[in-house]
């Protein structure tokens, strides 16, 4: 039987997974698939959540749309985060598309 | 106990896992892109064993075909053999070490934590929306002025109006 | 009290403030406008100084001239209802000699300025800052007001001494004055960070929301939060004070800096330091103080002796004074920590004396520099046979250093001597040695530089000119008459020290 | 009932960035340079209405997802006012380096709506809204100038953090959510009162909503983003970055941390505690070794984030049999705000006198402000004035504030972090004595006077009367934080204790 638990878990790895990609990959289109995973697991966490959570109705309903709204601005984000990899990817030539080494300080 | 929704559970969450897997791992974009496709599905097949149809629906739209497809638009505009040899930061196993210390935490607080669950209950499609439009109605305005800034700021950055040598 | 008296303090305080900004309207070509401002506002503060110096009623004691504005609420749940910050303001017998003392180094600092022209209007602006603070200092009873005017008077050393001051060529190695001024801040900022977390442990543990100096004596602070703020206090107000080993900064800071600057700096701001450790420290911890009296004792000596022994050892004219200031503030740390009455108001008299003694040495000295463009001891010989008014200044600055009868230093000196020989009998006697030293030093020096032979190199040297004439006259004038009448400083004084040692005697 | 009347302000913000979008699209390029002017005419009136509109007209919306209340109100005021100081700030700036002003201010406009909501939100969900809208506006205004790769790669860096770290938060919520079953401040707080201790899976969610937070304002270690950020981006917008989303992100905090969290204050006291330690270190010491001034401002900017969560840390006391005592919170949420001012106004200042010594973007070393005491006396007082109000003396208001806050926190039983606090502000005198050495004391390459224009002038000396003004008497600014914080603090200033034993 299905249970809360088994959202939970995943939700955690599929969130450390994308952690992984953000944290260790060099390619920022690559980083940012990683976070539109990480944006998922928390959409199975909440989902889960408003399935099996013991709450009123409306509380509950409140997972889902909280999911609308993590989708919505995950699909934001990947447009303009596309358009600004766009423009670093003209000025800087091909070559250098990597280098936006994000662990530098 | 084993039940069918418990195979299709497991299955779903294979694929989301391997994709997932397949995009932080994979040397060529455009298999991760791909990945990212198959994990998106499975967690839409997720979405669906929890009765949240209209969202595992709004999953395959806006993920499965907006978001891949502007992705790979992008990687078309540029030039794609760039992006076929694709490499890790050296210090990858302290990432992959995070990660798997935050998923130990996260398991560990799941296992120690008692929630009060009850069964499966889906959530009707009018209250849904009603919620959404009625009491959430402040953030649904706010999240489309969201989306018009990411539009102007699109296009502000890519489009080559006035642009200089 | 009349009006005039309620507002006096703040008169006196704000006067340099406004005076800076009135002069940041001032065009920067137009510095003879600024100088005569300059001059006019510090004559009139100096006037006011005196003023208060006379109008305090040494019979009444206690603080006087008290007024106090709201300044800031502070929410909570305070026992004495919501009382905050105020701008208290008031003088007892300690603080009125150093207001007075301020007074007179800023008058004559702005004409021992009168000379640069470099950004004078910022210099003034600058220097008007800095003696704002330090007459805050003197004159807050709430001890935000009195850390605000602390640090407002720290702020402006930095680029007084960065832009104005100059570097000093050891053969080996260059001194620049941009390490001096830096070095100087870091140390005095450090000390305040110690003072600061005492004042703030303070305010957290009163429990009565107000820094109000008036207020928080009332409290009984515990004997271990005593044990464990003070010295934080003496250490952070010590550093300022120039308490050995943390004095470094002051020899290099004094010759680093314009004369006027090293005048005030010398002068009147190491006083800031020991007035702050009776001010903050003995007045609101009696108990700590006691138990940490003998370590003050024991630095104090140190620097007594050590100051004098460095001066001896030195090349540089400037270099000379500016350790034999780190010396003589060790008596006055020594007079503080006798906490006896004889030596406490020998503390404040040696602190007044040698305020107006320091700055007539530096007045000096930069009117020779002026001159002859070096301080090379080894250089000089016979000055006084071309210079006859600045070398009888400098005897006597020389005389009132070593403690000769009939200038202040004599009174001040054997005062602290008392108190010690009633208290720390030992180190009496060795502050007496550190004395003899500085006779020693200073006698020589007298006969290198101003005696014998005329050095060939400056026989077309001029004496000084009478702006110089004037404002050294002045120091002059006050190192004699406190050395011929002490009694009229000495029962101001005294009406103060009494308070404070009442407070010890209650604790104890 | 909703009272949407309440909603007015937000609602004229967002038609006046609509309103200035058009307006770029319809006219011509001679006219364009009236934008900015209609953006700081609108963004005045709105201050002006929503101040005599809303005073005292204290409501929620939607059950408390979004509350209009003084503490609402003062951070309207106070952030519509920064926008309108980076507008003007921008406009020489805009018209020298950066093409689409229209689309330049229609962004800030709907940046400063996001900020405005943000201090008003009562919910998270609200809350992560309002500040994704703040973000994705900043996202694109620090890679504005788009043909400088330090302004695409310092977007880039942003993004993806500021990306990643909203996913960090957002799980956070959902804990949060699922846990609690609320995300409502208030509802939130009676949750936590009446659980006997907080279950791993709830800490995990705190943990992780904090650190989404510490990294939108650069606490250390979340803050590898910042120094390449500001230095990479048009240098308005570096002063908006530093100045409006941590305004507005501690406006969050403080009403976070205060409504919804503060029964468990024994839980995350520490926490906060360690990360400012961390944070006020790392940011002084990290500003020590750099030459270049705008990432010298962005490390100095990261340790005043280490006091300001000092303050934050500060709005409980709890005594060592673990019972918490709320007597003293105003004098913390006070401190904050204070020092949220007063590093408003003197960042703001600084960033604007760099913009318009340094005329070549993308090479700000601190030598380029050498005899600047020369080449321009007033620019060179405004900066020192900042960097000396940014160490805390006086009579700046960066030392009432900091005094404020540190002898707030002490008064909480935070004594180690004061003394901590205390001594990384001694160290941060030394890098901005750094900038007044440059500029008195070290000859100019290039002599000639800076020609600045009589707009720029006019702003600074604005700011430089602030930065005084409210050093010598910050009563009437205290008056309106103290009007603020009674709107956030649970409990008034009676004294009453929240009786809250934990474990």
């Amino acid at each position: 039987m299905i249970t809360l638990a088994h959202f939970q878990v995943l939700a955690a790895a599929l969130f450390a997974v994308g952690m992984y990609g953000v944290l260790s990959r060099r390619s920022p289109v690559i980083i940012l698939m990683a976070i539109e995973l990480m944006l998922n697991a928390v959409n199975i966490n909440l989902i889960g959540f408003a399935a099996f959570g013991d709450f009123p109705e409306a509380h509950r309903t409140f997972g889902q749309v909280l999911v609308v709204f993590v989708i919505t601005i995950a699909a934001a984000e990947l447009a303009l985060a596309v358009a600004i990899i766009l423009r670093l990817y003209r000025n800087k030539g091909s070559a250098n598309v990597d280098d936006v080494n994000i662990m530098k300080w | 106990m084993i039940t069918p929704s418990l195979i299709l559970f497991y299955l779903a969450g294979a694929l989301t896992l391997g994709g997932a897997l397949g995009v932080v791992m994979g040397r060529n974009i455009v298999y991760a892109a791909i990945s990212l496709i198959v994990s998106l599905l499975g967690v839409a097949g997720v979405f669906l064993l929890a009765f949240a149809e209209f969202l595992a629906l709004v999953q395959i739209l806006i993920y499965g075909g907006a978001i891949v497809i502007v992705i790979v638009f992008a990687l078309m505009l540029t030039r794609l053999d760039e992006f076929q040899q694709l490499s890790e930061h050296k210090q990858w196993p302290l990432a992959a070490l995070s990660a798997l210390a935050f998923f130990g935490v996260l398991a560990a607080a799941i296992a120690r934590t008692a929630v009060t669950t009850r069964d499966r209950a889906e959530v009707s499609f009018t209250a849904l929306s009603e919620s959404l439009f009625v009491d959430w109605a402040i953030p649904f305005e706010v999240v489309s002025l969201v989306l018009l800034v990411a539009l102007i700021g699109a296009v502000v950055m890519v489009r080559r109006t006035g642009e200089r040598s | 009290m009349t009006m005039f008296d309620s507002y006096i303090l703040f008169i006196i305080t704000a006067l340099p403030l406004v005076g800076a900004a009135v002069m940041l309207f001032i065009p920067a070509h137009r510095q003879d406008i600024i100088r005569w401002f300059s001059a006019a506002v510090a004559l009139v503060v100096m006037a006011f100084t005196f003023y208060v110096f006379a109008a305090y009623d040494h019979e009444a004691g206690g603080f006087q001239f008290m007024r106090a504005w709201n300044w800031l609420e502070l929410p909570g749940p305070w026992t004495l209802g919501s009382q905050g910050i105020q701008l208290g303001l008031g003088v007892d017998g300690i603080s009125v000699p150093m207001v007075m003392l301020t007074g007179i180094v800023m008058f004559t600092g702005v004409l021992i300025s009168w000379k640069i022209v470099d950004r004078a209007k910022e210099f003034f602006i600058l220097y008007f800052l800095l003696l704002g603070g330090v007459f805050g200092v003197f004159v807050a009873l709430d001890l935000f007001f009195l850390f605000f005017f602390y640090e407002l008077s720290v702020v402006p050393m930095y680029l007084l001494i960065a832009v104005w001051g100059s570097s000093t060529d050891f053969k080996t190695f260059l001194r620049t004055k941009e390490y001096s001024a830096m070095k100087l801040m870091l140390y005095l900022v450090a000390g305040s960070v110690l003072i600061w977390i005492a004042l703030v442990a303070i305010f957290a543990e009163a429990g009565l929301g107000t820094f109000s100096i008036l207020a928080l004596q009332e409290i009984d602070f515990s004997r271990n939060f005593q044990l464990i703020f003070f010295p934080l206090l003496m250490i952070g107000f010590g550093i300022l004070a120039g308490l050995w080993p943390f004095h470094t900064w002051s020899p290099d800071g004094h010759v680093a800096a314009p004369t006027a600057v090293s005048m005030v700096h010398a002068g009147v701001l190491m006083k800031l330091g020991a007035y702050g450790i009776l001010r903050v420290g003995v007045f609101l911890m009696p108990e700590g103080a006691d138990r940490w009296m003998p370590l003050l004792i024991g630095l104090g000596i140190v620097n007594v002796l050590y100051g004098a022994f460095s001066a001896m050892g030195q090349r540089d004219l400037k270099y000379v004074i500016g350790y034999s200031s780190v010396s003589h503030m060790g008596l006055v740390l020594l007079g503080i920590a006798t906490l006896h009455p004889l030596g406490l108001g020998g503390a404040v008299l040696q602190m007044f004396s040698h305020g107006v003694m320091t700055a007539l040495f530096f007045a000096v000295v930069g009117a020779v520099y002026d001159r002859t463009h070096t301080r090379d001891i080894a250089m000089f010989s016979g000055l006084a046979k071309r210079m006859v008014v600045v070398a009888a200044f400098f005897v006597v600055a020389g005389l009132a250093s070593l403690g000769l009868p009939g200038t202040s230093g004599f009174v001040a000196e054997l005062l602290i001597f008392l108190g010690l020989f009633q208290t720390y009998p030992i180190v009496g006697v060795l502050a007496v040695i550190g004395a003899a030293i500085t006779a020693v030093y200073i006698l020589r020096l007298l006969a290198k530089v101003f005696f014998g032979p005329l050095d060939e190199r400056w026989k077309d040297q001029t004496d000084a000119s009478p702006i110089e004439k004037f404002s050294a006259g002045i120091l002059v004038v006050f190192i004699l008459l406190v050395g011929l009448f002490p009694f009229p400083f000495m029962r101001v004084i005294d009406s103060g020290v009494t308070t404070l040692l009442a407070r010890i005697t209650g604790a104890g | 009932m909703n009272n949407f009347t309440l909603l007015l302000p937000e609602f004229l913000l967002a038609g006046l960035a609509f309103l200035v979008l058009t307006a770029d699209f319809i006219t011509n390029d001679e006219r364009k340079r009236y934008l900015p002017w209609l953006a700081v005419a609108g963004l005045g009136g709105i201050l002006a209405f929503s101040l005599i509109f809303l005073w005292g007209d204290i409501g929620s919306l939607y059950g408390g997802i979004f509350r209009i209340d003084g503490y609402a109100l003062f951070f309207k005021a106070v952030l519509i006012v920064i926008g309108i100081f980076v507008v003007l700030s921008s406009i020489d700036y805009v018209k020298k380096n950066l093409d689409h002003p229209g689309e330049y201010y229609g962004i800030l406009i709907f940046t400063v709506l996001g900020m405005v909501l943000l201090a008003s939100s009562a919910e998270l969900l609200t809350a992560y809204i309002s500040l994704e809208l703040l973000s994705f506006g900043l996202y694109v205004l620090v890679g504005f100038d788009r043909y400088n790769p330090k302004s695409n790669e310092a977007s880039v860096k942003y993004m993806l953090l500021g990306a990643f770290s909203s996913a960090l938060m957002l799980f956070g919520i959902s804990q949060i959510y699922g846990l609690l079953g609320t995300t409502r401040f208030d509802e939130m707080a009676r949750v936590l009162a009446s659980l006997p201790e907080l279950s791993p899976g709830l800490i995990v969610g705190l943990v992780l909503l904090i650190a989404g937070l510490a990294f939108k304002v650069a606490a250390v270690p979340f803050h590898m983003w910042a120094p390449d950020a500001y230095e990479g981006a048009p240098t308005p917008v570096t002063a908006y970055l530093a100045v409006g989303s941590k305004a507005a992100a501690f406006a969050l905090m403080l009403r976070l941390f205060s409504e919804a969290l503060i029964p468990s204050v024994g839980d995350w006291q520490i926490i906060l505690a360690i990360l400012a330690a961390l944070t006020m270190t790392v940011g002084n010491l990290g500003a020590l070794v750099q030459t270049n001034v705008k990432r010298l401002l962005a490390y100095s900017s990261i340790g005043h984030v280490g006091y300001l969560l000092l303050g934050i840390a500060a709005l409980a006391f709890v005594r060592d049999d673990n019972t918490i005592s709320l007597a003293t919170t105003h004098l913390a949420a006070n401190g904050v705000m204070l020092h949220i001012v007063a590093y408003a106004i003197t960042n703001i200042a600084a960033f604007l006198v760099i913009s318009v010594v340094f005329k070549n973007p993308g090479n700000e070393d601190i030598t380029g402000l050498a005899g600047l005491g020369r080449r321009s006396p007033f620019l060179a007082m405004v900066l020192a004035a900042s960097v000396l109000s940014l160490a805390g003396l006086p009579i700046f208001v960066g030392f009432v504030s900091k005094f404020y806050l540190f002898n707030a926190a002490a008064t909480q039983g935070l004594l180690w972090l004061v003394g901590l606090a205390i001594f990384t502000s001694v160290i941060s005198l030394y890098y901005y004595l750094q900038i007044l050495r440059q500029m008195y004391v070290e000859p100019a390459e290039d002599d000639s006077p800076i020609k600045v224009s009589k707009l720029t002038l006019g702003v600074l000396g604005l700011l430089f009367a602030g930065m005084v003004f409210l050093g010598v008497y910050p009563a009437p600014l205290m008056d309106a934080i103290q009007y603020a914080s009674d709107a956030i603090a649970v409990v008034g200033s009676s004294g009453a204790e929240l009786a809250h034993v934990l474990d």
